[in-house]
């Protein structure tokens, strides 16, 4: 049911790769920066690094328009990147500023911009196949011919959403695509101890949905298979799902003690798979080494440029705590919602701007 | 100029107004399409506006509402029904930390315009999974709006609300509501606004807030006390998120006696964030405490006998109000 | 991965057809009984009848032991039934009495029977999934070699639980079947408008949970089906799947309209492959007419003496509503739930017998 | 005879020794067994007891919580850990409509003893998802005991009280407290009582109401009005459901002033629950409104600085204390 794809570099094809290989890097250099500012405490929250499988954030994102959604994960600082949202805004999101793409608002774990059709990380495993359904029956009901792409993880398949939406996607023949980033865990569970099979593809033949089975760590491998995935969708063929069998080089959570594998494994596979590595292995000749160190300082300036933009905003005020959770919430004059000012009153009913700054411990 | 019509084809009326005037409108549910839902509130419209718009769906909770999040946020105002509100909990998830959330997490990029219907209530022996009325929930789940119709008028202009309305918004209608009859404003822009309560009856001794199938309940209560020279103000408060404080402020400052009552369980209920507002904000109005009435903190049990014990009715709201009048509290 | 099994009558399995004809009988009179009260008004609530499903709770229950664990459905009588509850705690559960088997607290759509290992019908599609992946657990836990089955229609394949539950059997290589009635409907919709596969089963693959596929019709073949999965739950083997092509004779609950189906083609069904016409036929002299005939007598006469238990029992009492629900409730003395009857007067503050009888419309 | 020992700690004194009391009890949850759970609440346990009672599962919540209440029915006490307590919304059916249900519905045939640990709360801009307190919501769900430690020695004496109880219970531990330290009672069997309260401390001009994580807040609260001359009484109602009424009770008749505090949404909340039940029982006994504090009305944001304005903490309870007693209201 599942088929193997192998990709090959063609001639015509180096102006592809090297777009691919831009996007790995500048996804790399970001979440390298992110480690970094992270153990800093420049970045408050979580943050789960993707460095490892850069290369199904950017051959997916290649073959898609602007137009069409995604939907991502708690680990999707690559797929945000690669779907075209500014390392400014990202970078200010994960500070923290009122200038990131989410007013400081969301953070790594719930970064989105519907300006490029980027529907949200999430911080909910498995929360991204109902909007990746919904949009793609959007896209039905408005006659439109996108297509709606969700990013899983291997520890996300084995939730029920998961199985709901997938049959519902194959049953109403949905322009959506399930692009699974296998990377052998689920944070300390290893996909062995979580299921029984090998290839989590075997579960869209339940859904009589066709499958693809991918290298990860090629680019351009996750670049076709997308690309016919993308046709099918298009043409109104339905859904289709990519495994992508990749790995996650980093722990799952910046600060992850790993004591679920040896530091080896992890060597091993990057040693033989790096995608950027690969990549550059693949382009040969089409790419000498001083463009590639160009590439690599593009994206140092670019994340420079993204940090200091964002040390440089200012936090967000903090009375925007309370607005922006209805339409509406921030016109006085609006009939409906003037009452949840009623309400932010009454949360604090006799001193609005009470204690801040001297609130004791911190409790 | 009114019709009389069943809250059933009320709620027709405005799905069907609503989506000749928004081709983004469609509808999805289990049992919708070809049936026209268990209650016949879907009936015709498939015919009317295809089956690509009255979609019948597999069993998948969860799919649907995750599917009706995906919907709103790129451009469509989908209609999900939930078959019955219990299984709303079958789709947890995705109204309260998708749904609810993603507006403000994602620093207001989107909206999220779906509504939820939720046939919901004790009725007919359905037994424990098949009749809780659950808006508590979602009153405590800040991104929702949540509206309840008692009449036929509320159904329709709530519906309409709900679904022109650009938040999430759930819509709870008791089940036993579907086939009473009403009067509904000939008007094809009449719409209910979500926050604002309506007054049934105006009476200056004491006031039931109440909400849903329980208006009906709290007016037939207004009648027994009328009889024995007690007037009752009934609040029909249509809608339970956003609460119109303002309203039931001033049915406190008129009546000074305050009867609140739903069929939701009473412990933790809505009633509970009425009674408390009103302690805090009405403090020295109040001439005695305000009686909350709900169901009994117990499932819902399937023999009538029992099902019919534990659950307010109107000779006991009328008891209530008769006692806070009477100061024999 | 799916074999179909087939099944033939062997002389020594004589006494097992009578048996299990025996069963399919009694669980057919019981609900033509049921429709007959339900539409005089004897019953109140929901009820879903399994006609033409009977086979299958036969089949699978024969082989199961007492202490072995069903869940079973909304559609459940003749699950219940064969696993070895009483008609009369049925009936009279079903006629609300409070000699019903739950105390009329329960109904069709909500009766279990403990001391049988009948862990309840289900109200919620899907909802025995979990109670009996827990209930195969339990039997790992404890150190037993019970088993338990979970019945569940074609409509339940698509909810999450479904997948999860199925998923986790398989990892943990729990003792549980799941045995589904594919009777080609979930109300209004037919199998394929909500699934584009043809078998079911095929899902079970993607769990790497063996699986088999038999005709529903025989009540021999599903008891030798479920005869080969009981053998390798007990034995440590795991799980099995066992998809029972069926069909439900009669509307989807008692008034259903069926506007989604033509009479012809339950006629159709029921013609060719009535369970229990063709278990009759399949004993062929193994059984003579008089002895088929009294099979049916003496499942009326139960039926009756059912009947006639549940109108001479009393419903329950009023106040038994606010009990029951924690264990502890009933004892004024138990420092824990002794709150509880204070929030039972709290539902009636002034007057706990308040109106009973004098409540007004009804409203 | 007391140690001093980390929440977390505390946890696992309870866990080991009702392991080592009971064969049945066995735990389930994503990372506990090799990891040892996020907040290193399992650590050390299926060294002693095997990976067969302490199980890593799948990321499947819903399946989880149902074989927990199968496991519950058939002779098991099963330790679920929900991760987050957001993540209950993926399992909310086998909670309310399942382990909730099925004993009363079945006439009391079955007991349902399982626990449902959910760490939950708000810290560390873990967001709007991983941030939640959600008791209210099964409070307002009869067949549910809540429970929810305010420090070490509750920790280690609900969880112990919610293993033995054959009830399903919810465990609800706040993520800040895990690391805090506080003195355990050295006995074995020590357990506290699941419906009741304690009194933390005692003063006679306001009674603030609270549990969990806001119990400490409470008292950090008391210490900065002590200074000022004003004594309060600080309530840690330890078990959400069922409710001590009786001690809410008894505090108001002692102070005739409540401030009601959670972290939890304010609006309809378990606050409400209670603030409405001292209006409805303790009218006469009220010197002043019932004052309640709780989160604003919002999704939990990201950025610290909003997140830190947007639920009480001392100072705040502090302050509708001092304009309680000052009649400043
Ligand atoms: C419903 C839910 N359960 C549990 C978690 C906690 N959690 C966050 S990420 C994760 C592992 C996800 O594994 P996988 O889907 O394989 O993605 P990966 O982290 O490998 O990219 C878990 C258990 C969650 N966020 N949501
Ligand atoms: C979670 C949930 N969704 C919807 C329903 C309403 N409902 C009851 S039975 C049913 C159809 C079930 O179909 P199937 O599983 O095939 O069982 P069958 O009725 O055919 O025996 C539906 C939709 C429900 N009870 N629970
Ligand atoms: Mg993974
Ligand atoms: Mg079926």
């Amino acid at each position: 049911m599942a088929k193997t794809l192998t990709a090959a570099v063609h001639g015509e094809r180096s102006d592809l790769g090297i777009a691919l290989l831009r996007t790995m890097i500048r996804i790399r250099v970001l979440e390298e920066g992110i480690e970094k500012h992270f153990l800093a405490g420049d970045i408050p929250g979580f943050a789960h690094l993707s460095i490892g499988q850069e290369a199904v954030a950017a051959g997916t994102c290649a073959k898609l328009r602007t137009d069409d959604a995604i939907a991502s994960t708690h680990r999707g600082h690559g797929h945000t990147l690669a779907k075209g949202t500014s390392m400014r805004g990202m970078v200010a999101e994960l500070f923290a500023r009122a200038t990131g793409i989410c007013k400081g608002k969301g953070g790594s774990m719930h970064i989105a911009d519907f300006s490029v059709g980027m529907l949200g990380a999430n911080g909910v495993v498995a929360g991204g196949f109902g909007l990746v359904a919904g949009a793609a029956l959007s896209a039905v009901q408005r006659k439109t011919d996108q297509v709606a792409v969700c990013f899983f993880g291997d520890g996300a398949t084995n939730r029920g959403p998961f199985h709901e939406n997938l049959n519902l996607c194959a049953v109403w023949n949905l322009p959506a695509i399930f692009v699974l980033e296998n990377n052998r865990y689920a944070s300390t569970t290893s996909t062995a101890e979580t299921m029984k099979i090998d290839d989590v593809a075997i579960r869209a033949a339940g859904y009589g949905m066709p499958s693809a089975i991918v290298d990860g760590f090629d680019a351009f491998a996750v670049y076709d298979a997308i690309g016919e995935a993308t046709a099918r969708a298009r043409s109104g063929g339905g859904p289709t799902f990519v495994e992508c069998k990749t790995y996650r080089a980093r722990g799952h959570y910046i600060g992850d003690p790993e004591r679920y594998r040896e530091k080896r494994e992890i060597e091993d596979v990057m040693t033989a798979s790096d995608p950027i590595v690969r990549m550059q292995a693949t382009l040969g000749d089409a790419l000498d080494a001083g463009e590639f160190e160009a590439l690599w300082t593009q994206a140092r300036e670019e994340f420079a440029d993204a940090v200091a933009f964002a040390r440089s905003s200012p936090s967000p005020e903090r009375d925007e705590a309370f607005f922006g959770a209805y339409v509406g919430d921030r016109s006085a004059g609006d009939p409906v919602h003037a009452v949840e000012s009623r309400e932010r009153d009454a949360f604090m009913p006799f001193a609005p701007n009470l204690g801040h700054g001297s609130q004791g411990s911190g409790h | 100029m009114s019709r009389t019509i069943t809250f059933t084809e009320a709620t027709l009326e405005a799905m069907r107004e609503e989506m000749r005037r928004d081709p983004t409108v469609f509808l999805m549910g289990e049992d919708i399409a070809k049936q026209g839902g268990i209650f016949g509130q879907f009936r015709g419209l498939p015919q009317e506006f295809g089956f690509d718009r009255v979609r019948d769906t597999p069993i998948s909770e969860a799919a649907l509402v995750g599917a009706g999040v995906g919907a709103a946020l790129t451009g469509c105002r989908p209609v999900v029904d939930m078959h019955f509100a219990d299984f709303i909990t079958c789709a947890m998830d995705e109204v309260v930390n998708q749904a609810a959330k993603l507006r403000y997490m994602f620093g207001e990029q989107c909206i999220v315009p779906m509504t939820l219907r939720a046939p919901d209530g004790i009725t007919k022996s359905a037994g424990s999974q098949h009749s809780q009325a659950l808006e508590g929930w979602f009153v405590h789940t800040p991104g929702l709006e949540v509206v309840i119709p008692a009449d036929a008028e509320d159904a329709k202009g709530l519906l309409k609300a709900a679904i022109r309305s650009d938040n999430p918004t759930l819509y709870f209608e008791h089940k036993m509501l579907f086939p009473q009859k009403g009067p509904v404003p000939d008007d094809d822009d009449f719409v209910v606004p979500i926050g604002k309560a309506k007054t049934m009856r105006d009476g200056e001794d004491v006031a039931i807030v109440t909400y849903g199938i329980t208006v009906g309940r709290a007016i037939e209560a207004a009648t027994l006390l009328e009889a024995e020279g007690i007037r009752a103000t009934v609040i029909n408060l249509r809608t339970v998120w956003p609460l119109d404080y303002d309203a039931i402020a001033d049915a406190v400052a008129r009546t000074h006696r305050v009867v609140v009552a739903h069929e939701a369980v009473r412990v933790g209920g809505v009633g509970a964030e009425i009674a408390s507002f009103i302690g805090e904000h009405c403090f020295d109005e109040l001439d005695a405490p305000v009686l909350r009435l709900g169901a009994a903190h117990v499932p819902v049990p399937f023999a009538p006998v029992l099902q019919e014990a534990m659950y307010p009715r109107a000779a006991m709201i009328a008891d209530a109000a008769r006692r806070l009048v009477r100061r024999d509290v």
